[in-house]
């Protein structure tokens, strides 16, 4: 595994290589696709696990993570890019992978509809995948407060109260145990 | 003597030079068919969009999102503890693997080192949930072609691993028994002898099941040669599990990265040959009595002392150094996986879900299904083994 | 949302003229409920009581589940239909079609997509018809009660009879919320299908609220 | 035969007596159905309890005319073939219009249930009753050429078409039974009688995975209760026709019980033989199904017009 990061080093410039828990390198967006190209044309990296985001709306950014597993020496490597976080309703565009994997049209069609990232080549991209004439901000973003958005819909039966199970197991049920905790 | 050849084409509308059809509905020779939800033919809640001309699909679209309940979304707003009875409910057959990948996972972004024994006995609760949700699955690959015999003995067989789950976990379907650190409850007293009483049960419902629906006529006429998944899919396309090793792909999570303690069972991968509806099943029904091996296996190396459960902070205010894996686990359709994003919270930064169905259920099954019967729908689907709520999540 | 493709689908519900294989022309207008324009109507039980009675007690005995998994409650349906708890011995039978059952069972959660699908199917089955609802979400939400996509209270979208709590509830509490179900239809109180005709304006405009595609006909029989 | 107006009567009550017959043996059935699933089962009289209760439905739509005939050109089909039948040879009542129609009314009346069921889930214009109608009338065609075939070879056998005639020939001794002075003709028609029952491997009209759950899936309340009542007629008659045909007719004895008893006998031995193979076997695919039909079927019933035209 050291070899093959050691290879792509060569080829592309990783701004962050960890493998504490499972190995990820970290390329830069316009590297993203072709360096995703390499490792399964060259590295042996055949199948595609998943494509999914996450959303740094601290940092601005989204990450996105390309997860490959090579099968010969079956471990996995994921590959993380940052792209810009736009704000709502802009979207934020990124290269499409589809031509690699058939696959990845799905992940590309949830990310779209879910994060509002747009992959413009990729096929049914613009069609939704889950959600039905959804009009709200893309909900897997953070600044979409799903609680409220409930609340506010769905006519929340009363009487259901919310404790924070913290403070409440605290006070309620273990009073000494939750102090000597904190 | 009734062979017909080659289907006279000149009925059918003009194919493009990529071999697709041109599908005009205003043409009047096409049918569209909403095939679900509502249809007792399609595995769960989701549907098909099916153009037919004659009995045959020309194009083929999965439409999902009925069981969407952003469990992903929900979960970013829970506390590590919080999600294990939110992440069983991600895939209603077989829970477990849910819960053991995300504890998996938790433990190795925390650095907790699970006991000898709670290892064994994860690792028999995964096995008794792939052996209830292939029972389920058998009975309901036998009544997609109409034999619904074979669905009530297997789900009586089923009933009664269930109450095996009842006795250990207090649930029959949701256990919540895998949480960080080990597993929630010690076996019960006398648990091993009743377990084997069960799997001798399940052994003979298998043996019934082999005689009546592998060794029919009409099924293996029905289920031989029909929607082959070629071994080149495979990567292409993601297949894990059963589907790629019926295509002859030896590919198991539990041999080829083994987890708790498959390292240690003896077993052999099952696969198949030539990938199609028969062969996927036998794949199936072979894995499902291997399954009753290994469980048995495992009963006989539990160890009988031990700590079920390791040291653990307090629940309330576990956080999580920050940090991003992503563990996996072989459940009964493939590789079943959680990719999990922490920023040093007691919340989950991101966590992703990675069912098999995914991309089964979707790319395959749209890919699939061109050129098929309208009859065989229902056991393509169910032989892919698909299920939507991991799909949508 | 900006860029979705929303419009294709829309396209078909417009009113157009089409050319048949034969070269006939015909208008066709797909929110045109073509068979029945009318309002659900509220029925009277019949005047003779010992003849409703009678009535009550078949519409009690035989009960046609509708086929249709909504949620995860449906996995504890199959276990009903097998040896372990066999619900044939009560009179319960599953049906595939809408227009053929009478007792529809929610399994739990229903996320917006579905609600639609199940209301449709609720308006298309015929009278008197009755809903059991089982889980937690659908009384008050239970796990998911925070979701963007699952609606929280049940009853305010379609009129419900018997509510089973617990998530999963065991097949016991099903069998038992059968049994719950026809002692009501014996009693005569389950009037589900007057109730939902009585007050169709408030179920019509909560229902419009959440679905917001409604390319349905507002009451399709 | 002369016309009486008593025999509308003896029809009626023909009819009647034959419901609750089927309604019973629908039961019966289900119950057999689900001891070999290991389950207790539905009980004896939900059979009258469902149609009751599809009776007593209060809101029902319509589909237009052929939607209102559909049912009864079913019922006709199966009461057709009860009142030109012998159902107990020798008792006027259950003998009613016998003797005023022969073989081939009866093998008309046979067709005609399943058009009227193909044009009312026609009319009804879902897609699932549409298909099924094509796969019912091709399957039907298909297993009625060995049927067909088998009654050639009886004609021929017995030289006449008359049903009253071709009973009495059966009359005596066992041995004087269709079954065994022409088995291939049984043979032939026993494989046609699995494809025009309903049930697996035959199953493909209905086929709850594939087009649920068939032609009737727009019907419902008394539209689905007067199907209920056809579905319940149908096999009964048509068992009753395979009986008198082939295994000896149901003769009247002295005793009440003795000819009830028969006539049960033989009547459920039929209808187990489909139901046996119901159990045993998955469906085929519509084209298989044909195929089935055209192939052994077919050569069987050949055999028997050549082996009747040799020896007769």
């Amino acid at each position: 595994m050291e070899k093959v990061i050691e290879n792509v080093q060569k080829k592309f410039s990783l701004s962050e290589v960890t493998s504490a828990h499972g190995y990820f390198i970290t390329c830069e967006k316009k590297d993203a696709v072709s360096l995703v190209t390499y490792l399964k044309n060259v590295e042996g990296f055949k199948h595609l696990v998943l494509i999914t985001a996450v959303d740094w709306i601290k940092d601005n950014k989204f990450q996105l993570t390309y997860l490959l597993n090579n099968p010969q020496m079956k471990k996995e490597l994921g590959v993380r890019t940052y792209i810009e976080r736009s704000v709502w309703p802009e979207e934020s565009v990124m290269d499409s992978a589809h031509h690699l994997w058939p696959a990845a049209k799905t992940y590309q069609r949830e990310l779209h509809e879910m994060f509002g990232i747009d992959f413009p080549d990729s096929p049914e991209v613009n069609e939704p995948l889950i959600l039905e004439y959804w009009d709200d901000i893309p909900p897997y973003r953070k600044d979409f407060d799903t609680k409220q958005y409930s609340e506010d819909t769905y006519f929340p039966r009363e009487g259901r109260e919310t404790d924070d199970p913290a403070t409440y197991m605290k006070e309620m049920l273990y009073p000494f145990e939750g102090e000597k905790n904190v | 003597m009734f062979d017909y050849g080659e289907k006279n084409r000149e009925l059918f509308p003009e194919t493009k030079s990529d071999g697709t059809v041109d599908i005009d509905l205003s043409s009047g020779k096409f049918t569209k068919l909403w095939h679900g939800p509502n249809h007792p033919g399609i595995t769960g809640n989701m549907s098909l969009e099916l153009t037919l001309l004659g009995d045959e699909i020309m194009e083929s679209k999965t439409h999902v999102g009925y069981l969407h309940r952003g469990f992903e979304k929900l979960m970013e707003r829970r506390r590590f503890i919080n999600n294990f009875p939110l992440v069983c409910r991600v895939c209603v057959p077989e829970p477990d693997f849910n819960e053991y990948c995300y504890a998996a996972a938790l433990e190795e972004l925390a650095g907790i080192e699970v006991p000898e024994k709670a290892q064994w006995i994860r690792t028999l609760i995964l096995e008794m949930a792939r052996l209830q949700s292939y029972l389920m699955w058998i009975g309901g690959q036998a009544g997609s072609f109409g034999m619904g015999m074979v669905g009530q003995w297997t789900l009586w067989a089923r009933d009664r691993v269930l109450q095996m789950f009842e006795e250990l976990t207090g649930g029959r379907i949701y256990h919540i028994f895998i949480l960080p650190g080990g597993v929630r409850n010690n076996l019960t007293e006398g648990f091993k002898g009743r377990m084997l009483e069960t799997l001798a049960d399940v052994n003979s419902i298998l043996d019934d099941v082999e005689r009546v629906l592998f060794n029919n006529a009409v099924f293996k006429k029905r289920a031989v040669g029909i929607a082959v998944i070629h071994p080149e899919w495979v990567d292409e396309y993601g297949i894990t599990g059963p589907n790629a090793r019926a295509a002859g792909i030896p590919k198991d999570v539990r041999k080829d990265n083994p987890y708790v303690k498959y390292g240690e069972l003896d077993f052999e991968p099952v696969t198949g040959t030539d990938s199609d509806i028969y062969t996927r099943a036998r794949v199936r029904f072979d894995d499902c009595r291997m399954t009753t091996g290994l469980i048995r296996q495992i009963l006989d190396r539990i160890p009988e002392k031990g700590e079920f459960k390791a040291k653990m902070p307090s629940m309330l205010h576990w956080k999580i150094p920050a940090g991003e894996t992503y563990k996996k686990a072989e459940c009964t359709r493939g590789e079943y996986g959680y990719y999990i994003v922490t920023d040093g919270s007691g919340y989950p930064a991101r966590v992703n879900v990675r069912g098999p169905s995914y991309t089964h259920a979707v790319t395959l099954a749209e890919k699939m299904l061109v050129n098929t019967n309208l009859a065989d729908v229902a056991g393509t689907l169910v032989s892919l083994h698909t299920y939507p709520p991991e799909v949508e999540r | 949302m900006a860029k979705m493709n929303y419009g294709k689908r829309k396209a078909d519900l417009e009113r157009r003229s089409v050319t048949g294989p034969d070269g006939e022309v015909f208008e066709v207008d797909p929110m045109k409920n073509y068979f029945c324009e009318a309002p659900p109507k509220v029925y009277k039980p019949s005047p003779l009581t010992p003849l409703e009675k009678f009535y009550n007690w078949c519409r009690a005995e035989s009960i046609y589940i509708l086929g249709f998994g909504t949620g995860c409650g449906a996995i504890e349906m199959r276990p009903l239909m097998s040896p372990m708890y066999d619900a044939y011995r009560y009179g319960v039978h599953w049906r595939p079609t809408p227009r053929q059952s009478t007792v529809f069972v929610i399994g739990g959660y229903a996320s917006v997509k579905t609600i639609k699908r199940i209301i449709r199917s609720y308006e298309q089955m015929p009278g008197p018809k009755y809903v059991l609802a089982v889980c937690s979400c659908t009384i008050n939400g239970g796990m998911y009660w925070d979701s963007y996509n699952t609606i929280n209270r049940l009853d305010h979208y379609i009129p419900v009879d018997v509510y089973v709590t617990g998530c999963m509830p065991r097949p016991e509490a099903l069998l038992d919320s059968v049994e719950t179900l026809k002692k009501r239809i014996k009693e005569g109180r389950a009037e589900g299908q007057n109730k939902y005709a009585e007050n169709f304006e408030w179920y019509k405009a909560n229902q419009k609220q959440i679905i917001k595609d409604w390319d349905m006909p507002d009451y399709n029989w | 035969m002369e016309f009486k107006y008593i025999n509308i009567l003896y029809a009626a009550i023909t009819i009647f007596v034959t419901i609750n017959y089927g309604l019973l043996l629908q039961g019966i059935i289900g119950k057999i159905y689900a001891r070999v699933g290991k389950r207790v089962g539905i009980r004896i009289y939900q059979p009258w309890i469902n149609i009751i209760r599809q009776w007593v439905t209060r809101s029902s739509i319509h589909h237009g005319i052929m939607y209102y005939l559909g049912p009864v050109f079913r019922f006709t089909g199966g009461g057709g073939i009860l009142i030109f039948l012998p159902v107990i040879y020798g008792a006027p009542l259950f003998s009613s219009f016998v003797g005023t129609g022969d073989l081939l009314l009866v093998l008309y009346f046979m067709f005609i249930g399943t058009l009227g069921m193909a044009l009312g889930g026609g009319e009804a214009g879902h897609p699932y009753s549409a298909i099924a109608v094509t796969r019912g009338l091709s399957q039907v065609t298909a297993a009625e050429v060995p049927l067909v075939l088998a009654i050639f070879s009886l004609t021929i056998q017995y030289g006449t078409m008359d049903i009253m005639k071709i009973v009495e020939a059966q009359q005596g001794s066992v041995l004087n039974w269709t079954l065994f002075t022409n088995p291939l003709a049984t043979a032939a028609a026993m494989l046609a009688f699995l494809g025009s029952m309903m049930r697996s491997p035959f199953d493909v009209v209905l086929a709850p995975q594939e087009i649920p759950i068939g032609p009737p899936t727009e019907y419902q309340s008394q539209f689905l209760a007067m199907l209920m009542t056809n579905r319940t007629i149908f096999p009964v008659a048509k068992t009753v026709f395979y009986v008198t045909l082939f295994f000896g007719g149901i003769p009247l004895y002295d005793s009440f019980l003795l000819t009830f008893a028969v006539f049960f006998l033989k009547t459920f031995l039929v209808y187990m033989w489909s139901v046996f193979v119901g159990v045993s076997f998955p469906r085929f695919r519509v084209e298989q199904s044909i195929r089935f039909f055209l192939k052994w079927p077919l050569l069987i019933g050949a055999a028997a017009v050549i082996a009747a035209q040799i020896r007769y």
